[in-house]
């Protein structure tokens, strides 16, 4: 079977309840801007992946191994991966 | 007895760990590539500090799976002793050596200067010629030095004295004002459960010369000579 | 010669390209009769790359052949990446400094850690270790949030591309100042140890041999950068934007190690960075040095991106990469090193009798010149010099009639204000961010009046600094840069360190200006003038002009990068007190020397700037040869072992520096007890304020009064005894009268120094957009 | 008029053309940990914001102004704003 590319988003997130001093910083930092209106900001990493896999769902299977294994740590973070979308 | 210091491609401490063995220790030592998976018959494997790669993405998460740390997992397994100091601490806890993760600093920005510590434990391998409750002088140098584990962990470590060292004020207190990245409880440094892997964020093998600073670091190197010594 | 055509696709040469590529008609005409033809789009570029102020240093060149370089200790002088100097023992230091203003303007982050990384790669190449970093900085005033974002940019850059790639950063000076509103100065200096047997310079040589590119792949970063730093800074720049260049300090930390390996190995015979126009300098400054010819084939250099152009992979300016000229035959030995730190090596040319410089795609030739040519008939400039009127009537300005503020009554009021001006005021807040203690050489860091850093395997130290006051330069250029070389010098001297070379970095504007062309000249006299009075040769150095912005030029500022050599390490010298009752003896005259009837008022001074916003009068006169004999008074009292601690006298004055010596060390403030009654008939701003050169603080035992006196009064300075320390005491106490007494609580004083920056920064929305945006890790 | 809460998660990625150093070392893992069809990876920043605003089109447009103001880097980075979702 062919293989085609895919590109893929993964979405890590610092675990809930973890202290986030980036997103209280940036909190802060746009309400002295004049962002009053902000509740919160929480950080962290957008990834794009354009991996070749023979169809969309082990594209998917594969990231989300990818994570697992390397992308997020499983001690502090949570993530989410985005449906792949064939280049 | 030999120090076997790993080389990570991006690590720039294993020079100091290096010289602080050989020259302020007489001790033996060499480097180990992180691409081999010979530890060359070494005692003790020093985990040094640096940027194994870059780390970019997190410090330490690429560096765990290099060839040598198959090795190094496996001789720490047999109780052989592990020094993992900064990014080795990274290291270590990606590694799943120790238990817990480090995150950017609670400040955000990198900190370097020098802190003080409190040793916690003096019972461990690596502490044993430090007197009860010493407080060291010893500089740290990190971007991602906030030690997280969830509440459990933080339980058992405290409760089978696994924290080691925790950062602390010229007097001795633990107060926030003295903890320089926001660890939780102030923690600076904990061996694993079987007491054999030491993981620190503080630099020791930069304290061993009094020509730059305070030696405090001296004792930690001299315990594990002492240990072997017996 | 070999027929050149033009590439299919490539521009027609017009004069409006011409002129987008920064040639004069006068310049363009030689191109033409240096190539006997129209050139190609390629060689245009080529020729914009080379003959830009940046790589051929048309406006700067004749002045700076007057500086003195040569001495016993020069191993290798200006001309190569990296001056080298021999510190004994068989140990030769490389050190060099360079800008990267107008990169971190843009982008401050990017552009400093670029900057770090570039010099870096200057050291390395002649075969040293690099063991530390050295940044000098000039930012407008931190009132401006686009300022507060540039400082907190450039600083994290610079941070984190050391920290990464290991070597510590230990010393530096930043100021803060309207005149560098929108052009800040980011200069960045590295030193590094070798063998004396290890230096390897940059010269192809050997027919046959290869040439090879190393490291980073060619991506279209930065084309034209080496243009865009000689040209003014202007709305236009915002949309170059897309020239910024990505720095990888882990790629750097590859290429340093396998490029001191590959040195060491004898498989190569020259290394060169590719810096500022990329491949083209790098490949003819190698051919012109060796006096041979090239021919590089561009479709053999490693690409980041499809598609791209000769013109594109010659002027691109991506980092992280070097050119190598390997021997014939050794070309799998240097691969094999590269590929164990997992970089990637291409042979793209080779070194040529025929005296050409070529340029192939394939089998066809894209661009030729004469290569001798191409840099003997660069341009070279002297235009006319003529100094501004402005500038004569502000220095002639009698700023002793300025009237003091109310506040003043309150003289704590102004040691406060003075102390929390951010240009004085302590800068750990930048520097707790530099890692400056990696490698563990460095015995005193950021903090002391320079930095030293021990030899290893010798008992001897080096200590390292920077420095330029610009406000002097700018009210009087030969005067002001005489005086950069002497702190610089007495920085140094204060750790224990004789002065021994120095490397430069000429920041200045517009040189086609009559007034901005006085300055340079006039200033390059001066270091000349003050350089071989302290017998510290020139190295090397770096110059950028068209330092300007919408509000004109910078204050002209010639930055001094000074090596120093303590013979034995025990005598470094700190300059906070420890030792209760020592005598505190001010080395040098307190109002300055009178010769010729000027002494040192207030001209110029820090204190007119922050208390009054006055920026006029005659700076402090600075005469090098009485410089000379303060140091070496000073050299022999440590050498001797009498001198407990040294602080020279500069930004501030008497009354700063004091300060300093009491509670600079946050760990130990340390009280005392000062006597300046003798001068209460001169205006008490005078004497506490005046920033008359020459001045050293030390403080010696007791015992040592006499022989110290003695060995002051051998080499011609005055001696004064000015108090006492008093470790016990909470309170610097300076009498001022008889019966008047200044007493200033350490605490308050470490509060305005230790906190002013802090207070600035710390939670402003540019640093928290610097940490979110620069964030390589996020969680 | 009465404010009513968002969430907006904005992704701000490293500018095309410009080196991705935490990309390429990356994507060298991946293919070294055995996910050889990674052809290339891109980490930026997965940023969401909570805050108030009269309807969801204010809401998006005060995230523009907090991401051009603060959150990008106007230089080497682009951003892309999600559509607000009411809490
Ligand atoms: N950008 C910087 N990086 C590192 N160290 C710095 C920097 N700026 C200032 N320092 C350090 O702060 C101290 C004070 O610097 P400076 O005010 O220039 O001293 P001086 O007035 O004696 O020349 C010195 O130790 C200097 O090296
Ligand atoms: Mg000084």
């Amino acid at each position: 079977m062919k293989n085609r590319a895919y590109r893929i988003a993964v979405h890590i997130v610092p675990r809930a309840g973890l202290l986030d001093p980036q997103g209280n910083t940036i909190t802060g930092a746009l309400h002295s801007l004049g962002f009053k209106h902000v509740r919160s900001v929480h950080v962290g990493r957008h990834i794009v992946i354009e991996t070749e896999a023979p169809d969309a769902l082990q594209a998917e299977a594969s990231v989300q191994q990818m994570c697992e294994k390397l992308l997020a740590n499983p001690v502090t973070e949570d993530f989410e991966i985005t449906s792949a979308v064939p280049l | 007895m030999k120090f076997g210091i790993v080389t990570f491609p991006g690590s720039n401490c294993d020079y100091d760990a290096y010289r602080a063995v050989v020259d302020e220790l007489g001790a033996e030592a060499t480097y180990l590539w992180h691409k081999t998976e010979d530890l060359e018959g070494v005692d003790v494997v020093v985990l040094p500090g640096g940027f194994s790669y870059g780390d970019y993405l997190r410090a330490g998460a690429i560096a765990r799976f290099s060839p040598i740390m198959r090795e190094v997992v496996a001789h720490a397994g047999r109780g052989g002793p592990v020094l993992a100091i900064c990014n080795g601490f990274q290291i270590a806890c990606e590694a799943g050596l120790l238990p817990g993760a480090l995150v950017r600093n609670a400040g955000m920005r990198f900190v370097s200067e020098a802190v003080y510590l409190s040793v916690e434990n003096e019972g461990t391998m690596f502490t044993s010629q430090y007197e009860k409750d010493a407080v060291l002088r010893i500089p740290i140098a990190h971007g991602e030095g906030r030690y997280v584990a969830d509440a459990t962990t933080l339980a058992r470590l405290e409760d089978n004295g696994q924290v080691v060292f925790r950062y602390c004020d010229a007097g001795g207190s633990a107060t926030g004002e003295a903890n320089p990245n926001g660890s939780m409880r102030g923690i600076a440094g904990i061996v694993s459960a079987e007491g054999n892997v030491l993981g620190m964020m503080p630099h020791p093998e930069r304290a061993v010369d009094s020509l730059l600073g305070p030696a405090d670091g001296k004792l930690l190197f001299e315990s594990l000579l002492a240990r072997v010594a017996v | 010669m070999s027929k050149v055509a033009p590439r299919p696709g490539d521009p027609r040469i017009t004069p409006a390209l011409v002129a987008e590529h920064g040639l004069n008609e006068d310049e363009f005409r030689r191109l033409v009769d240096m190539l006997g033809r129209e050139p190609t789009f390629t060689e245009l570029g080529i020729i914009s790359a080379l003959w830009s102020e940046h790589c051929s240093y048309k406006h700067s060149r004749a002045l700076l052949k007057t500086l003195p370089t040569e001495g016993p200790q020069v191993l290798q002088g200006p001309g190569e990446n990296a001056g080298v100097v021999s510190v004994g023992d068989g140990l030769a230091v490389a050190f060099k400094i360079e800008s990267h203003n107008h990169p971190s303007a843009v982008e401050p982050y990017q552009g400093a850690a670029t900057g770090a990384g570039g010099i870096l790669r200057d050291v390395f190449t002649m075969g040293a270790r690099p063991i530390a970093m050295l940044n000098s900085l000039r930012f407008g005033s931190l009132d401006s949030a686009r300022v507060r974002y540039l400082f907190a940019g450039v600083v994290k850059g610079i941070g984190d591309y050391g920290n990464c790639v290991g070597i510590p950063t230990v010393a530096g000076e930043i100021v803060f100042d309207d005149a560098y509103e929108t052009n800040p100065l980011v200069n960045a200096m590295c030193v590094g140890v070798m063998k004396e047997s290890e230096l390897i310079t940059a010269k192809a040589e050997g027919i046959g041999n290869p040439i090879i590119a190393v490291g980073a792949r060619t991506g279209r970063d930065g084309i034209h950068g080496a243009s865009f730093a000689s040209e003014d800074l202007s709305e236009a720049s915002d949309a170059k934007r897309p020239r910024v260049q990505v720095g990888d300090p882990f790629t750097e930390k590859l290429l340093l190690e396998a490029s001191l390996e590959l040195i060491r190995s004898g498989h190569i015979v020259a290394i060169q960075d590719m810096g500022a126009a990329g491949l083209t300098s790098s490949s003819a400054e190698m051919a012109e040095r060796g006096e041979v010819g090239v021919t590089i084939d561009v479709s053999k250099v490693p690409v980041r991106e499809q598609g791209m152009t000769p013109y594109e992979i010659l002027l691109s300016e991506s980092q992280e990469r070097m050119l190598v000229v390997a021997k014939r035959g050794h070309e799998d030995d240097v691969a094999a090193i590269l590929t164990r730190w997992d970089l990637t090596a291409a042979v793209i040319g080779e070194v040529i009798a025929e005296p050409v410089y070529r340029v192939t795609e394939g089998a066809t030739v894209v661009a030729e010149f004469p290569g001798s040519r191409l840099v003997t008939d660069c341009p070279r400039y002297s235009p006319e010099a003529r100094e501004s009127d402005e500038i004569v009537r502000l220095r002639a300005t009698d700023v002793t009639t300025i009237p003091e503020l109310p506040e003043e009554k309150d003289p704590l009021w102004t040691l406060e204000r003075m102390l929390s001006s951010p240009t004085i005021a302590s800068k750990a807040w930048a520097y707790r961010q530099y890692d400056s203690t990696v490698r563990t050489n460095t015995v005193i860091g950021p903090g002391g009046d320079a930095a030293v850093l021990r030899l290893r395997g010798s008992n001897r130290a080096i200590a390292v600094k920077t420095d330029c006051n610009g406000r002097y330069v700018y009210l009087s250029p030969r005067n002001g840069a005489q005086a950069a070389v002497c702190e610089a010098a007495r920085n140094v001297a204060c750790t224990g360190a004789r002065p021994l070379a120095i490397t430069n970095c000429l920041n200045f504007g517009n040189p086609r200006r009559p007034e901005n062309y006085f300055q340079l000249s006039e200033a390059i006299a001066g270091i000349g003038e003050a350089c071989r009075a302290m017998d510290t040769p020139v190295t090397g150095g770096n110059v950028s002009l068209y330092n300007e912005s919408p509000s004109g030029a910078v204050y002209p500022t010639p930055v001094i990068g000074m090596l120093g050599l303590i013979d034995d390490i025990a005598h470094v010298t700190r300059s906070t007190w420890s030792m209760d009752d020592d005598v505190i003896i001010l080395l040098g005259e307190l109002l300055g020397e009178v010769v010729g009837g000027a002494r040192s008022g207030l001209g110029g001074s820090e204190y007119l700037s922050r208390i009054h916003g006055v920026v006029a009068g005659e700076p402090p006169p600075c005469h090098p040869v009485l410089e000379r004999d303060v140091i070496n008074a000073l050299l022999e009292c440590i050498r001797e072992g009498h001198v407990h601690s040294a602080h020279d006298c500069s930004d501030g004055g008497l009354a700063v520096a004091l300060a300093e010596c009491a509670m600079a060390n946050q760990d130990r403030p340390v009280g005392a007890e000062i006597n300046l009654a003798a001068w209460s008939d001169v205006a008490l701003r005078e004497v506490l304020y005046n920033e008359a050169q020459g001045r050293i603080i030390i403080t010696v035992p007791e015992s040592s009064l006499g022989r110290v006196a003695a060995i002051a009064v051998g080499h011609r300075v005055p001696p004064m005894m000015i108090g006492r320390v008093r470790s016990a005491s909470r309170d610097l106490v300076i009498e001022t009268a008889p019966g008047r007494t200044l007493v200033a609580p350490l605490d308050r004083l470490a509060a305005a120094y230790h906190g002013a920056i802090p207070a600035i920064m710390d939670g402003s929305a540019e640093s928290a957009a610097v940490l979110e945006q620069a964030a390589v890790t996020t969680v």
